[in-house]
């Protein structure tokens, strides 16, 4: 399929479209460059692997290294502890992205906007929908997905791709950080 | 009782008692004033009338727009690219395309709950007479009809009566959709206003449907023991002539009821429908049966079982035609709104309609004449069964690998389907021989029939779906409680106070349609668990299928299990999806029954008193229709939150509070007059959650209201934490918020509520006495 | 008269004449019967009673749909990829889904009319009360409600008696919205004849509205010599203190020219208007001024001229209090359609409202009473005239200059222009000084401002286009007949026969909006035009001011060249857009005042008549908004060919003939009863050109009917060849399909015609006695 | 502007869109693979000129060649006229195209129907719909566009291009057919 449609053949997506990650270091140069970026975990992350190795994991990976808090929806939360890792926050997707759009918003910490969140996990489209939100009204915070599927509706996206490249593409991620 | 004034001139009038002439009588409005109680402020209230109280409850819950599109694309300017600051060629902006948007779906609902409302009401005043006394639960229910009566200030006793209140739908109804025009309202929240008093009018006009057909028709009158009924594919006896009805508005469906009793034919003839009018005609005879909701009509008309099939309005799938020519079923459409293009045979004689049928010359016809149908549906049935033989359209398990064999794996199925499900996974595990991944999909499939036009390949994927789980389908067997009406005034009296005080933790109300996220199982298990847990469980409309579609360890059904009154742990079906109008009925009646508060035509004040003090939620798990909309936006003007599924974020806006935000959520404390903190609750006014589990969370802590007791709060507040904790693990982040003072912390979490909220700086703060309108201050009536 | 049931109880009457207990009278339904006429086959038609007439026209002219989008999104079971075949989640294929989203658009626009209709009708009778009779035209004017007589069957003598009327006009509307709602209505043709049906009842509400308004308010009274009044940028005395009133519904606005007149301030204040608010005040005052369409609002606003800005509803940019705060003028909006999210002053007094404006504390105010509207404007104006200095955000020379420097010539506003005006090449120009460009494109600018949202550079891209073109607008100094309302009986009796008979080639309407392809001027053209060919030019809305804002060689505008009389050569301003109405009412009381046809109830023998007989075209050269669609819908059903400008095919689908398919026009020939090749005449009943060229060359060819004679066909040929060889090049190439007979041959176009008709293999044919009624045959009146 | 969005920007197409022509071969092999095409050209041609010589003449030249019937709208008919090339037929946008999507219709000679309709010079958003009522209504006929910008709704477009390359294109086009 093309890398650039929306996964929904029907969530035709407005003139504004997301720019693709192809290479991990797009993504890694990204990250680093935000000042306050924010992660938004949803439930379907739970059935996902990178390489052997569940997905979660990877996530709580990259949010250690990259110092990035991770609110959690409801459904995720008990993975994460059970994991010995304490999401920032347990929060609906609407709540967390409706407070994103507040450029008054001081965080989860009470100190500094977001610049950049990061989701992952949502159905796709109430992620879609979600994200169109922030498109328009959160001109501050750039918007990155890292599911397997385009998320036009992103700053940045990956493209539809394969679970290989994929999961290749995110493991890369999290280990070039720490260079 | 009617609003225009009359005027007319009587040329000559002999009579046994006198003789005029040119009597001239004018009369500036007719009213039948029998009701004692003062008109309030605001009887039949205008687009603008209850703006300033929408306004306060927007203030606190703000729109997140979630813009399904990027355009706009209503006029011929366009269409104009709104992205971000964006402007259209009118000048609007995004905020209120978006929220215009959602007007014209509300106006949409609303037009088709009070057209059918029209239909039904001009059908039973054919029938009955425009006297015919409306009663809608006999000595048991003094009022009525609590939404006319707080919206329109007015007292309806007859079917006559109800008239000029759908005449006053009518008129808001074309004002509001007026207001969506290219360049006129610019301001999103004044949309938004416009949307709740769309909302409103839609209640009213539900509750005129369901109080018509109620009273006309016999249906339970407010009845907590109102017959079980069967539900679901495996209770169809195949072996009869079986009829289908589909849709909403009942009135054919009975004919055909009617005219099976009067022919004698009942017990040879299977009567099966869905959605609504499968609802409503177990009200009105116990002994049809509900197929299932919306989900199921390609999979139920693919079986072939029906042998006639008869639809009338709204949520019809609009393929019904070419489906029923697939099974040799003839269709007759009874519905102006809905011809479908068939030929108008009203006007020709049963016979020549049946033997058209028969002969397979005609496929379908346009009938509008509901005793005609029900003689034509009858007729048709049994003289087009034994030739059908129930001619299925569904592949053999052979034909299904061999289809399962063309699959490419292009994955254009999944991409179409509306829940994403792993549909090419399971073709190619079919393909193998392993029906497992298609069965596993039936229980998630909404029956769209999308995956089907992606495929190019076309295979019919659904069907392929529905074959696999034959042996599921066999045993779809429940029950469910036949839709009971309205909740009596008793009832209301006895559950008014341990509602407003807390101890019952809530009413939730399960309405609305099957766009579900996980099928239809998620309805019922969240209904069981609220009413093990005490709640008053309402359900309605295509969720009150759902709700029976499940049983427990013990093989009950949710209407087995629990009781049909309107009690703490009840489950309490009120019927079709007009029925919704006695949810909010009943919040209404707590506010006016129980509390006393004056109820004619004083909406902000009841309502005022519902937001701060009846802990209701609605949930619309799968909520897909614009009639859900308006719906929902009714129950919003009340101040009622309605919780949705996460199909739900494509209504394009959320109404979500800001718990961390303390300056909003000040309420005045009517004793003193003062703004004092009411805490955050309830915290939003619609809500998409992502999963089950996060909607029950939600639920459970969207009943706290302002003027909670203490014991009532602690009781919430357990609730909450231990959903929480089971659903969400460990104790939730803002418990801290929602404790006031000590006596709110559940007595067997006190510990850890103690370290919770030692943790968050947390003071005891008092409870007010709640209001959001300043008039209310000293001004307690009943004291 | 009603037609509702009223049953009413008296206790007691105590009386000179009488005494009366318990008295009880039931009046199943009150009409003041004083119409002689019979009642026809469909008074008060309901969805599908002319459903049969519907299909009819849509077997010949099947439309042709052009999906403006791929998808549909008015559920949350979308969005849904309806291409080609592929089906919704609701089974909705692609014609259905585009002609539901058409219904939606006539819906809309109905609604917007009919609740103009009832504001305005609500207005005047709360000042002329309810027994205010009905004069539209005095003596000159019988038939004083072609259309509501024509539909609902009733003859309305007073301003009460409209009020069932409307009454039934939000009915059908709440039905008709409601047949779109998800998986309802199915087929498309059947969505087409509920979109006839919605323009049937929008055209009775802009008839209510009108012949409300007319009888009323005083404007004049079918009047052909209705005074000329100012039109264009050009005439507003900018020395004044200028109110600017924008909208439809002209009470706020006559309440202004009223208070005026009271303090004896007309003299010193100018009172302008954009859109029909503009042309209904005028009505009410030729004193006051036009100052151009909807496409001159934000160019006439950022002109700084303005010093009050008030509002009503329908047509005003949404961004309108924006631009109002940029040149500091009040803003004050007064309907309750159209709040804007300002706060509601309704019940503040005049002073402390206009402190407020003056004070500039508030820049805007929502006032829903008309008089006090009144007083607060002119007592602004008065105030801020002064402080304000006309205040004008147009860049100067130096600053357009500047701002074309910063353009990248990234493209991105000629890509938002509806136009695709070449806005960078103008910029790029005048950023070397040269301001010919922008100059230029004032003429096709349509005034949207869409081209300022796109740039990244924030360019003020309108700003700069006006501020080049400044010279042009001081000069827009034109003038317009203002709207003279309906046609007189002796009018109708005197063209009816010419136009029948086609010594009149036809009448042509010029409406709606001004979503022009290449700016006003060519419907000023088109006009005169026809004019100058004795056609009857009608014109209304915002085309009616483009008609008017051109001058001829001998600086004469349209207006003062020709007459207003509805005859041969006369350029009929009717009105505003509810004035439309007249010009339907027009080719309505041709069949039934001329032919003398019943009108009453008779809805498909009117219109069987109009269609076969009376060669109307409507051309709505901008047609932009909802209402333009219903409107057109409402034409089409009477059998009126409607052609639309470009932009015209974002309404989603024509209405287009099959001239080559004989089998497509055959009628009955009401002498014999047999059918006969009628010709395809009209060829198309909703039609978009490409050019104004294309578009004359139809509109000619469209005034054509099978029932015209000989000389009236060679008269309308002689009109289609001529204009065709000029505009196109050569005799059309369809000559030979228009000429039945020898006689049809133009004249001084006989040997160019006969050399044609000789390649074509021409026969003669006979000319009908037309009608696609069956029941006609054998039952023409008046023999 | 990117080669493959709308020319006008919010004219967002679906889910199916048109292949590119990048090369002039593309767009000759579909001409002389097509068996009855025919070309529709409106009034926006007159201002075009493609290397030198007006768009027109290039059209002609095209017509001629490859043997395509033109139909022309009302106020282009004049300027083939005027160059001595007949058109086969003069007739609105929306005529031919609704003709178009009839099955049964068997092109302007009485013959067979057309595979193939070559779009130009119609404005922009007109064309938009139309060709979006052939994408849909049409399936039997493959659509072409010769416009300067991308037309999502052909089966076949040019993309956004400058006069220049644009220009070479269709002269290309042109010249290769005789090949
Ligand atoms: S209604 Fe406004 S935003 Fe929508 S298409 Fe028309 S001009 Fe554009
Ligand atoms: S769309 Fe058809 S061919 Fe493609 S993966 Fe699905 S079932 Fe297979
Ligand atoms: S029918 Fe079922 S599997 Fe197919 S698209 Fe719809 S929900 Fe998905
Ligand atoms: S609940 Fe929804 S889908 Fe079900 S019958 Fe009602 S409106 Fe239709
Ligand atoms: S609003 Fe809907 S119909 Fe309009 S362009 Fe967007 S997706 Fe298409
Ligand atoms: S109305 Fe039908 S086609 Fe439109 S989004 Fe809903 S299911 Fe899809
Ligand atoms: S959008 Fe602005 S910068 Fe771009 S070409 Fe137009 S005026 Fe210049
Ligand atoms: S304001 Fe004029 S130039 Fe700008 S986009 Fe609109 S029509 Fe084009």
């Amino acid at each position: 399929m093309p890398m650039t449609d929306s996964w929904q053949t029907a969530e035709i997506p407005g003139p504004k479209k997301a720019s693709l990650i192809i290479k991990p270091d797009i993504a890694d140069a990204l990250i680093s460059r935000a000042k306050r970026p924010i992660m938004i975990v949803g439930h379907g992350i739970i059935e996902y692997e990178v390489e052997g190795k569940p997905l979660i994991d990877c996530l709580i990976a990259l949010s250690r290294k990259a110092k990035i808090p991770v609110v959690v929806s409801a459904s995720t939360n008990k993975e994460f502890l059970s994991r010995g890792f304490e999401p920032a926050a347990i929060m609906s997707a609407v709540e967390i992205s409706s407070r994103l759009t507040d450029p008054e918003w001081k965080g989860l910490d009470g100190k500094e906007s977001y610049d950049l969140a990061i989701f992952v996990g949502l159905p796709y489209s109430m992620q879609w929908t979600i994200l169109s939100g922030l498109k328009h009204f959160a001109p501050g915070v750039k918007t990155m997905t890292f599911d397997c599927v385009y998320h036009p509706n992103a700053s940045w996206s990956f493209p539809n791709s394969t679970i290989k490249d994929w999961a290749a593409n995110l493991k890369g991620i999290v280990e070039n950080l720490e260079d | 009782m009617s609003r225009k004034s009359v005027n007319f001139t009587i040329k000559e009038i002999n009579s046994d008692l006198a003789q005029f002439r040119d009597l001239n009588i004018t009369i500036g409005s007719i009213t039948r004033e029998r009701w004692e109680e003062p008109m309030g402020p605001t009887p039949y209230p205008s687009l603008t009338t209850l703006r300033s109280w929408d306004q306060r409850l927007l203030s606190r819950y703000k729109p997140f727009y979630m813009p399904f599109c990027d355009l706009c694309c209503l006029c011929t300017y366009g269409k104009c690219d709104l992205t971000g600051t964006k402007k259209g060629a009118c000048g609007i902006s995004m905020p209120a395309q978006q929220s215009r948007t959602v007007l014209i779906a509300a106006c949409i609902g609303a037009a088709t709950h009070i057209s059918h409302s029209r239909d039904l009401l001009n059908h039973v005043i054919a029938t009955s007479g425009r006297d015919c006394p409306i009663n809608v639960g006999g000595t048991s229910v003094e009022v009525e009809a609590p939404i006319t009566r707080l919206v329109c200030g007015v007292k309806p006793e007859t079917l006559g009566d109800l008239e000029p209140v759908l005449d006053y739908c009518e008129n808001q109804l074309t004002q509001l959709l007026a207001v969506t025009h290219t360049g006129q309202e610019g301001n999103h929240l004044d949309f938004e206003s416009k949307v709740f008093h769309a909302g409103m009018i839609d209640h009213v006009g539900m509750e005129v449907a369901d109080i018509a057909q109620v009273s006309a028709l016999g249906f339970p009158k407010a009845d907590p023991e109102a017959p079980l009924c069967d539900l679901g594919l495996g209770t169809v006896d195949t072996k009869k002539p079986v009829i289908l009805v589909i849709g909403h508005n009942v009135p054919p469906a009975t004919a055909i009821i009617d005219h099976l009793k009067e022919t004698g034919l009942f017990p040879e003839v299977e009567v099966t429908g869905i959605c609504c009018t499968a609802l409503d005609v177990t009200r009105y005879s116990p002994r049809a049966k509900i197929v299932g909701p919306i989900s199921w009509q390609l999979r139920y008309i693919r079986s072939g079982v029906p042998d006639v099939i008869v639809i009338d309005e709204q949520c019809v799938r609009t393929d019904t035609l070419t489906e029923a020519a697939r099974i040799h079923a003839p269709l007759i459409a009874t519905s102006e709104k809905n011809c479908l293009g068939l030929p108008d045979m009203t006007d020709e004689t049963v016979d020549a309609i049946v033997a058209g049928f028969v002969s397979g010359k005609v496929t379908g016809a346009l009938i509008l004449d509901p005793e005609k149908v029900g003689e034509v549906a009858v007729a048709t049935a049994m003289a087009v069964a034994p030739k059908r033989k129930k001619h299925s359209v569904l592949p053999t398990k052979h034909q299904l690998g061999e289809w399962a064999k063309k699959c490419t794996q292009c994955m254009l199925c999944r991409r179409a389907c509306p829940n994403d499900l792993p549909i090419a996974q399971a073709i190619r595990l079919a393909a193998s021989g392993n029906l497992s991944g298609l069965d596993e999909l039936y229980d998630d499939c909404l029956g769209c029939g999308r995956c089907e036009s992606a495929c190019k390949q076309k295979i019919p994927i659904h069907s392929l779906i529905v074959a696999a789980a034959d042996k599921k389908t066999r045993e779809e067997t429940y029950c469910l409680r036949s839709g009971r009406g309205a909740i009596q005034d008793l009832e209301i009296r006895k559950v008014g106070g341990p509602i407003v005080l807390g101890e019952i933790p809530g009413i939730v109300a399960f309405v609305g349609c099957a766009n579900y996220p996980k099928g239809s199982r998620e309805v019922a298990e969240m209904c069981m668990e609220f009413a093990r847990r005490r709640y008053i469980v309402c359900t309605s409309g295509c969720s009150a299928m759902s709700a029976g579609m499940y049983r427990d360890e013990e093989g009950k059904t949710a209407y087995e299990r629990y009781s049909g009154a309107f009690e703490a742990g009840g489950i309490v079906n009120v019927g079709s999806c007009v029925a919704n109008s006695h949810i909010a009925g009943a919040a209404i009646k707590i506010a006016s029954i129980f509390a006393k508060r004056p109820l004619r035509g004083n909406y902000e004040e009841i309502a005022d008193y519902v937001y701060n003090r009846v802990g209701a939620v609605g949930v619309a798990w799968g909520a897909m229709s614009q009639k859900a909309a308006s719906i929902a936006a009714g129950f919003w003007r009340l101040g009622i939150p309605v919780v949705v599924g996460p199909h739900g974020t494509k209504y394009r806006r959320m109404l979500l509070g800001r718990a961390d935000k303390d300056a909003d959520w000040f309420v005045y404390d009517a004793r003193t007059g003062e703004k004092v903190y009411g805490g955050p609750v309830p915290e939003h006014l619609f809500f998409a959650a992502e999963t089950k589990e996060e909607a029950m969370v939600m639920v459970a802590k969207l009943t706290m209201r302002p003027n909670d007791t203490s014991r009532g709060r602690a009781n919430k507040l357990a609730n909450y934490i231990d959903l929480h904790k089971r659903l969400v693990g460990g104790i939730p982040q803002d418990v801290y918020r929602l404790v006031r003072t000590h006596a709110d912390i559940p007595l067997t979490m006190k510990d850890e509520c103690l370290l919770h909220l030692s943790g968050h700086d947390w003071k005891e703060s008092p409870i007010p006495d709640p209001t959001l309108l300043p008039r209310m201050v000293h001004q307690k009536r009943g004291d």
